[in-house]
């Protein structure tokens, strides 16, 4: 697992983004939503990186946030070399064909007046990426790569089922070659069955095309199934980040260990205690002061309600944000 | 009184370009008193339908109910008057919905949604249902009820509201609770605590309960027994620990088989392939004919029952092969 | 609120001004000049341009909208250059007219238009909610001067019931609402139409909400739900419709001020023009942008009482 | 319960809910033959609109004269047809221009928002805040009275509405996932807008488009009958009832005729908007 | 939903009070409905309009007057004036005043001082729009308080008109004029008949009998007069008996319609107005006289009579209406005839038509004849492309020189010299300093008309007139078209007290002997 003697493909340094928002009537305050904070990740060749969060985490944006559809306030996203914070909108461009973003909702991620042969040929005719009569033989070629038939081409995304239309997604974000996917909660609207299909074949392509994903989810069973390396975020920061099984099997940080403990397994014969669980996800707005989960830690100390605790790296790559560890 | 619910055969229709067609088909089971059932299935299989029809809260144009009877303490659900059916509803059988912002009315303030329930089925003035709101917002563990009961839906989070819909279904202690996927919306450790607190309060307040999901999970924790629909068809009903443990329909099987597991590495994981017929291309016979491992040995024409196994009144499969 | 409403009229200010400065340069545009007006036709052209002089319209533009900026900030309009009175009080002395007017209107619409909308919504797809809603399509339809001019042949001409010209003695509250009858009755049709349409659409969308399930699911009676869950929550978008109308209230009112003959702002824009009266002119749209920002002011208003989400965050 | 809303999703065309909507095939045939009439004029029109018959005076109408004679012993029936081309060309055309400009202006400042945003629906909110007649009465009081400056007149305050509706579903369709995806692609803002977003707009534009040739006809009408219309001896049918107002009385069928026409033209071109909205809207689709 | 039943409330009391109102009706009082949406000035010596010409006579007085109902230069009568003498030369005239004559509200008795103080004011430019016709006034002094005399720097063709009860000529109160400053004009004061009480814009003028009038006090205790700018809102506000007098439309066919209804009786009156048609000869290509000559035959008179009909027009054959002095009945006229007319054009080289651009004023009196005018053009191959403005865009534009063709007429004070001066003398072409109303640019009969004005012998100053009428008839500076009569419509009970065939200000007079029978 370790592969720390290859250069990462995607290297994240101290990214930020922070939201200013007007509230109120009749008198409006602004306020400051740090949605991502201070996140630093890297995500090497051929692995399925996992960001798992509850909602309003920050996850979502740290996805956007690499792929520039969002700008960052501060810090670097380096693919490869290449910084990508620091490039002009037509470096953008190009270099935007090496990443690409697979999105949650298949229903509203494809343009409803667009035909799949339209949707997935438009990017070709636009970036001129090959001969204009090959590319309805790209597009068959990769319509079948993600287990569609020829058929569809022609056909409207309302007439597809779900996880038909992720598969488009899938060969949509497919069409330049990239090396890194974004899948932003790319499995999480479909049902139980498809989406297990939907994550074999992104699993199937990774393999045949040497992809890395950025696979950001709120479901931790996937993320185990899926991702070889996760980050946990709370409140727009890594609280810890390690390996599937460390981190699932041994949880450092309470956060991580609370959402474990949280997520249903589906089997009558284990007992969760459900019951030990308290407190809401406060909101982003107004995160408390100190650790931001102090208020909902059972192990929580004086010095927690005070400062938010450093980032620790521990051995193989692992690291926490906990006063417990530091 | 054996059951407190008992339904039996209800098939329930929508009308489309072309026609009518059924949402659900033939959909019979039993609730006992105390009893939580659990109701899993993907989307679209007419889970949520039939607790809608059993609440009367289809709507009133584009659906009907074809067939079959639902009794209620003895009484037919489907066939009494509406206005017998409105008592019942809201007091004796109460709802919880999946979106708790929603569900709620923006413009009135929480306390007062709660009262209402009281105040219209219990007989009492509006001081009194005001009383009995602040108990239950304590019941369910809402902090400083006494000020939230003036706050409006915005001014709280989705767990909370979600709590102001469970209390606002318990205000009139029901006999019987549809919850239709109440913690899909939530945070799972939201989630978490919503199902505890079920729990307790079912414990606590002798009430059955339908528990509409899609999560395996969440069904393995707060079930009694567990109804799996597919395409519109109950195909497999078990007491929760034997469905788990020895789950006889295919799909029940491949289901199980293809949710990964947080406790554990997910090796065996193989997923159900090809897609659910859709409501207007439904096959005559087996409806998970298409994608069943064994179709094999099985035939495609002919439509199977839900009948007992193993000679266990309590674990019905409607599958040929278990004939 | 005290201050929402203060910083929502100095947020007005720019639009104001905004418009002042428009009709200020576009009114001067115009070929006409006041000068011959008051002189008539035979003047000559040595008395025109005396007059002009006399008048301070031989001075540059831009000094002149100077002028008339400075005495808006004071509060006054200046004087109307054809009758040498006082704008603010030419204006005063019609506004009572129009604005009673148009709120009757109004009330009207929106008194008869309400119930009608929400009786369309609940029988939706009746035979009634059929005739309401071509009925209130009709209504819509309807050029305001067409619909006035039927309701004079009808009820004055023919039926002999109203004057044909409405020019009350304002001190007599009697002939003023005797008076008030078919004018209001003229615009509160279009208006009702207008309600009508959207009170129903609204009420529709609001009585497929997830709360009106919930509301059945507790069992409520059924005018429970619609009055309390539905027509609340479906007021919302009737306000707007109500505070956008207004644009074409101001519309209908000046035709229907043409049409009964009755006195008010829409009349009097009209013979300033005719007049070229430039000052009274400006005077009045100063005045019509006002009013259109202050009812803007007011639905918002009407916002925050009836939907909680707007009023305290 | 999205299993319901899904069923009734599925097959659902603009064209079906059309379909069933009768009263929008009404509105469609009235607007049609009203169109007809208008554009045939030269062919239909029994007598020349503007030839006078200066001893046949106001009559009544008879055989000779199907609606009768206005004011100068024009044939009311011809004026009122020439006067329906008259009536659309105005609508049409003035609304084509405001749903022209407006649209740009309108989607572009969705689509970058900011401080051009800001701008430019600031300097709409300037010109809706004049009332559309008033506005109407004081750019035809400079430009003087003729049909080109109608046209100007009555675009210029419909562009603001336009903006209006363009911007909003720019700002929607801005935020939906599939623009999203367009920028992942590394398309061109301008491509977006055009290619993703113009489309998913313009449902509600032909319907505005429709609603707005109504108030546009309507408000035509209305500057003609104060005098501010298109000059003589055109026929237009709001002068028609402006010439025809003073003898009400003695020849009701003069001005009469005329309204009711402009009431048919208006009728129709709601009735059709209305019917495009429910084809178009998924909201209100479900309620037919 | 509080204010609802209120609301409610208010409608039912508004239907009840619907059926139990009925407007106040009062003996003695005597409601007109005029036409015009507003006063203009209620200053007599500054405003021409119409609705304030009428109401003028009321209140104010001359030196001299027209016998009611007439407008007959030889009926002329003592007014103010007691008598008055001229000297031989004609240039020094001197009026005895009337004694004991009071001004309204408390102003105090008519003295020589006000007569001066009036006409020097009718003789400013700033103060009076007929400044011009006392140009030749020298000087106007009070001999003693009740004798004035008057000075000429040169002979005027008729001069009592300028002391007539008319325009420059109404006297008024020095002292009330002094007193109210800048609002003597919208509150005046005079010696007439009736008072002024109040005024309301754009709705009324409200007037009270003057108890202490010289020739006794009037009949009518109170006078409304509304202002009534639509023609169908007049002649429905008499039908429902909302007034009692008002300005009819001056057409046969409407007369005919009035005439049918009991209790109506409709007057028909001069003095006419007369309509010509100008022709701007600066414009292209009117500086033809063969297009213009096409126009002149292309008009018809006859078609125009019709349109309007013969028992409130007549068609007109001189550029001077009838009944002026100096009116020319032979002047040249040109037939209608449209095969003449095609010829001239084709000579003039349009033998496929020609457009030709006017403005026209909204006012419907000279719009509507001028739409047939168009049609009549339009016949014989001449497009006019019209535009309809604002009655002072129409005057300004005019005066732009962007029209080539100008409807026109008014009615002016009964002497040929007025309208020939204002219309067809070269120092009064629009767009000089000088310019008036000289819509042709005529400068053919100057000559004559200058030359008519100081004209000792009548009967010379007849020729000369007829003379340039004649001049300006044949080259077609201008095409008269017709002269319309004055139209309005009383009550059958109401009694002028005099039987009236003409009126100077379009309106008629109403005096102390008017009354209802």
């Amino acid at each position: 697992m370790n592969t720390s003697t290859e250069q990462p493909l995607l290297t994240v340094n101290h990214l930020t983004k922070h939201f200013f928002i007007k509230r109120g009537f009749p008198k409006s305050v602004s306020y400051t939503v740090k949605a991502v904070d201070d996140v630093s990740f890297h995500v090497n060749r051929k692995e399925a990186f996992g960001l798992a969060g509850e909602s309003g985490c920050g996850k979502s944006t740290v996805g956007r946030c690499v792929l520039r559809l969002i700008e960052p306030d501060s810090g670097q996203v380096f693919l490869q070399e290449k910084d990508i914070t620091s490039l002009n909108d037509q470096e953008l461009r190009s270099t935007r064909k090496k990443m690409q973003i697979i999105f949650q909702d298949p229903y509203s991620s494809l343009n409803p007046r667009r035909t799949i042969g339209q949707t997935l040929e438009e990017p070709m005719r636009v970036h001129k990426l090959c001969d204009h009569d090959e590319i309805r033989n790209i597009v068959v070629d990769l319509l079948e790569n993600v287990g569609l038939s020829p058929g569809v081409i022609d056909k409207y995304p309302h007439e597809f089922s779900g996880g038909q239309r992720q598969r488009v997604g899938i060969a949509r974000a497919l069409l330049f070659n990239p090396e890194l996917i974004v899948a932003d909660e790319a499995v999480s609207a479909l049902d139980v069955s498809i989406q297990m299909q939907i994550l074999q074949l992104l699993q199937d392509l990774k393999e045949k095309l040497s992809l890395s994903y950025l696979f950001i989810s709120h479901d931790l069973a996937v993320v185990r199934y899926f991702c070889q390396r996760v980050a946990i975020m709370y409140l727009g920061k890594f609280v810890e980040l390690g390996t599937v099984t460390q981190i699932f099997d041994e949880p450092l940080h309470p956060y991580t260990l609370t959402l474990r403990n949280a997520s249903p397994i589906p089997d009558p014969s284990i007992k969760q205690a459900f019951a030990q669980l308290k407190g809401e996800v406060p909101s982003p707005i107004s995160p408390p002061q100190g650790c931001h989960f102090h208020p909902r830690c059972a192990k929580a100390k004086d010095i927690c309600s005070r400062e938010y605790p450093k980032w620790t790296e521990l051995d193989q790559g692992r690291g926490v944000a906990c006063h417990l560890y530091s | 009184m054996k059951y407190i619910l008992e339904v039996k055969n209800l098939s329930t229709a929508f009308k489309l370009q072309s026609g009518w067609y059924r949402a659900t088909t033939d959909i019979s089971f039993v609730l006992k008193p105390n009893e939580t059932l659990a109701v899993v299935g993907e989307s679209g299989c007419g889970k949520s339908v039939t607790a809608f029809s059993l609440m009367g809260l289809l709507p009133e144009h584009g659906s009907r109910i074809d067939s079959g009877s639902a009794l209620f303490k003895g009484e037919d659900l489907l066939t009494m008057p509406k206005e017998k059916l409105r008592k019942i509803r809201g007091s004796a059988m109460t709802m919880i919905f999946q979106e708790p912002m929603t569900s709620l009315n923006p413009v009135l303030t929480v306390g007062s949604q709660i009262a209402e329930a009281v105040f219209y089925h219990m007989n009492v003035g509006k001081a009194a249902a005001r009383k009995r709101a602040l108990e239950l917002m304590d019941m369910v563990k809402i902090p400083d009820p006494g000020n939230r009961y003036n706050d409006y839906p915005h001014h709280l989070s989705g767990g909370m509201c979600q709590r102001i819909m469970i209390a606002m279904s318990l205000a009139c202690e029901p006999d019987l609770v549809f919850a239709d996927e109440p913690t899909t919306a939530l945070d799972v450790t939201i989630q978490a605590q919503m199902i505890y607190l079920l729990h307790e309060l079912k414990e606590k307040q002798q009430m059955s309960m339908v528990f509409i999901t899609h999560d395996l999970g969440v069904v393995a924790h707060v079930a009694d027994r567990v109804a799996v629909m597919y395409a519109g068809n109950i195909v497999e009903t078990a007491p929760v620990a034997d469905l788990f443990a020895d789950p006889r329909h295919p799909y029940t099987k491949a289901l199980l088989k293809s949710i990964p597991r947080l406790d554990k590495d997910n090796k065996d994981i193989l997923p159900i392939q090809g897609m659910v017929p859709s409501i207007d291309n439904m096959p005559e016979g087996c409806r998970f004919y298409s994608r069943c491992e064994k179709k094999e040995q099985c035939r495609p024409d002919k439509f199977p029952q839900l009948l007992p196994i193993d000679n266990n009144p309590n674990h019905l499969v409607r599958c040929l092969l278990c004939e | 609120m005290l201050q929402y409403i203060i910083k929502r009229l100095l947020l007005a200010i720019p639009i104001l001004l905004a418009v002042v400065t428009l009709v200020f340069f576009v009114v001067r545009m115009a070929p006409g000049d006041p000068a011959q007006v008051i002189l008539g036709d035979s003047a000559s052209y040595e008395s025109l341009t005396a007059l002009r002089a006399e008048l301070g319209l031989d001075r540059p533009v831009i000094v002149q909208y100077g002028e008339f900026l400075v005495s808006l900030v004071q509060g006054d309009l200046g004087d109307s250059i054809i009758r040498k009175q006082s704008i603010n009080s030419i204006i005063a002395d019609v506004l009572p007219y129009t604005v009673e007017l148009t709120l009757a209107g109004v009330l009207l619409g929106v008194i008869i238009g309400l119930p009608l909308g929400v009786f369309s919504a609940v029988y939706r797809n009746s035979l009634w909610d059929y005739i309401t809603r071509i009925g209130s399509l009709i209504g819509l339809s309807f050029p305001a001067f067409y619909s006035g001019i039927l309701l004079l042949l009808a009820f004055s001409v023919y039926l002999g019931w109203f004057p044909v010209v409405s020019d009350p003695d304002m001190d007599n509250l009697g002939e003023r609402l005797y008076m008030l009858v078919l004018p209001a009755m003229n615009l509160g049709l279009i208006m009702m139409a207008y309600v009508v349409r959207s009170a129903r659409s609204s009420l529709l969308e609001t009585l497929g909400e997830d709360y009106i399930r919930t509301a059945k699911a507790k069992g409520l009676p059924g005018f429970i739900i619609l009055y309390k869950h539905g027509l609340k929550n479906a007021l919302i978008p009737v306000i707007t419709i109500i505070g956008l109308y207004i644009g074409v209230l101001v519309g209908n009112s000046v035709l229907t001020e043409i049409v009964f003959n009755r006195p008010g702002l829409g009349k009097l824009i009209l013979s300033a023009l005719d007049e070229r009266d430039y000052n009274l002119l400006q005077g009045l749209m100063v005045i019509y942008a006002f009013l259109i920002v202050l009812v803007n002011l007011v639905t918002d208003l009407t916002y925050g009482m009836v939907d909680p989400r707007i009023r305290k965050q | 319960m999205n299993t319901i809303a899904r069923f009734k999703h599925l097959g659902t065309e603009t064209y079906h809910v059309f379909n069933r909507n009768k009263t929008s095939w009404v509105g469609l045939l009235l607007l049609t033959i009203l169109v007809l009439l208008a554009v045939l004029a030269p062919v239909i029109a029994p007598y020349d609109p503007v030839e006078q018959h200066i001893i046949q005076r106001l009559e009544p109408p008879s055989s000779q004269f199907l609606l009768g004679t206005d004011y100068y012993g024009r044939d009311v029936l011809s004026r009122i047809i020439w006067g329906c081309r008259v009536s659309f060309i105005i609508g049409s055309v003035s609304v084509a221009f405001a749903m022209f400009f407006g649209t740009i202006l309108g989607s572009m400042a969705g689509y970058k928002g900011g401080y051009f945003d800001s701008f430019v629906m600031g300097v709409m909110d300037v010109l809706m805040s004049i009332p559309t007649l008033l506005m109407g009465l004081l750019i035809v009081a400079i430009l003087g009275p003729s049909q080109t400056n109608l046209i100007i007149a009555l675009a210029l305050t419909m562009v603001p509405r336009f903006a209006r509706i363009a911007r909003a579903p720019t700002i929607a369709a801005k935020n939906k996932v599939y623009v999203e995806a367009c920028q992942a692609m590394g398309f061109s803002d301008i491509r977006i807008l055009v290619v993703h977003i113009f489309p998913n707009i313009l449902g509600e534009l032909m319907v505005m488009g429709s609603m707005w040739m109504a108030t546009a006809v309507r408000t035509e009408a209305a500057l003609s009958f104060i005098g501010l219309g298109v000059n003589p001896p055109t026929a237009t049918l709001g002068g028609m009832i402006r010439e025809g107002f003073k003898d009400i009385m003695s020849a009701p069928w003069a001005s009469l005729y005329p309204g009711l026409v402009i009431l048919l033209i208006v009728f129709a071109a709601n009735l059709l908007g209305d019917g495009l909205r429910d084809a178009l809207d998924p909201k209100l689709r479900n309620e037919k | 939903m509080i204010t609802r039943k209120s609301v409610l409330g208010c409608l039912v009391s508004l239907l009840v009070l619907a059926f139990t109102v009925t407007p106040g009706f009062a003996e003695n009082v005597l409601r007109i409905g005029t036409l015009g949406s507003d006063a203009i000035s209620l200053d007599p010596h500054m405003s021409t309009k119409t609705q304030d010409k009428i109401i003028f006579p009321m209140i104010f007085n001359g030196l001299v007057r027209f016998k009611p109902g007439t407008a007959d230069l030889n009926s002329i009568e003592p007014d103010l004036a007691e008598s008055w003498e001229v000297s031989d030369d004609k240039l020094v005239w001197t009026f005895k005043l009337r004694h004991g004559v009071q001004f309204h509200d408390g102003y105090g008795e008519l003295t020589a001082d006000d007569v001066v103080f009036s006409l020097n004011k009718a003789a400013e430019k700033t103060t009076s729009s007929a400044y011009k016709e006392y140009s030749a006034v020298k000087s106007v002094e009070a001999v003693d308080p009740y004798t004035v005399k008057i000075t000429l720097s040169e002979k005027v063709p008729f001069f009592l008109g300028a002391v007539i009860n008319y325009h420059g000529g109404f006297i008024l109160s020095k002292k009330a004029s002094e007193k109210l400053g800048d609002k003597a004009a919208i509150n005046p004061v005079g010696t007439g008949p009736f008072a002024f009480v109040k005024y309301q814009s754009k709705r009324f003028v409200e007037l009270k009998s003057n108890d202490s009038y010289f020739r006794g006090k009037p009949a009518i205790d109170k006078i409304t007069y509304r202002y009534m700018p639509d023609e169908a809102t007049r002649e429905l506000a008499f039908d429902k008996d909302e007034v009692d007098l008002f300005y009819g439309r001056r057409e046969a066919r409407w007369i005919k319609n009035q005439e049918k209804k009991k209790n109506i009786v409709v007057d028909v009156f001069g003095l006419g107005e007369l309509r010509n048609l100008h022709l701007n000869t600066s414009i292209k290509p009117l500086d033809d006289i063969r297009v213009r000559q096409a126009i002149a035959h292309a008009v018809s008179r006859e078609g125009l009579v019709t349109f309007i009909g013969p028992e409130v027009a007549s068609a007109a054959n001189s550029v001077v209406p009838a009944g002026y002095l100096g009116h020319s009945d032979s002047a040249m006229v040109y037939k209608h005839d449209l095969t003449k007319a095609k010829e001239l054009l084709a000579q003039a080289g349009f033998a496929k038509g020609l457009t030709l651009k006017a403005v026209i004023t909204k006012v419907d009196s000279l719009r509507l004849p001028m739409i047939v005018v168009q049609e009549q053009l339009r016949l014989a191959g001449i497009t006019l492309d019209l535009q309809v403005v604002e009655h002072s865009a129409f005057h300004k534009l005019i005066r732009q020189n962007q029209s080539s063709l100008v409807l026109y007429g008014a009615s002016r004070f009964p002497v040929a010299d007025v309208y020939l001066t204002q219309f067809f003398l070269s120092s009064s072409i629009v767009g000089t300093p000088t310019g008036i109303t000289n819509f042709s640019h005529a400068k053919v009969a100057d000559d004559d008309i200058l030359k008519a004005k100081t004209e000792v012998d009548s009967k010379n100053q007849l020729a000369l007139w007829a003379a340039a009428q004649d001049k300006i008839q044949k080259d077609v500076y201008a095409v008269p078209l017709f002269e319309q009569y004055q139209v309005w419509c009383r009550k059958s009970n109401l009694d002028y007290g005099y039987k009236l065939e003409n009126s100077l200000s379009n309106g008629p007079l109403i005096t102390e002997k008017t009354s209802f029978k």
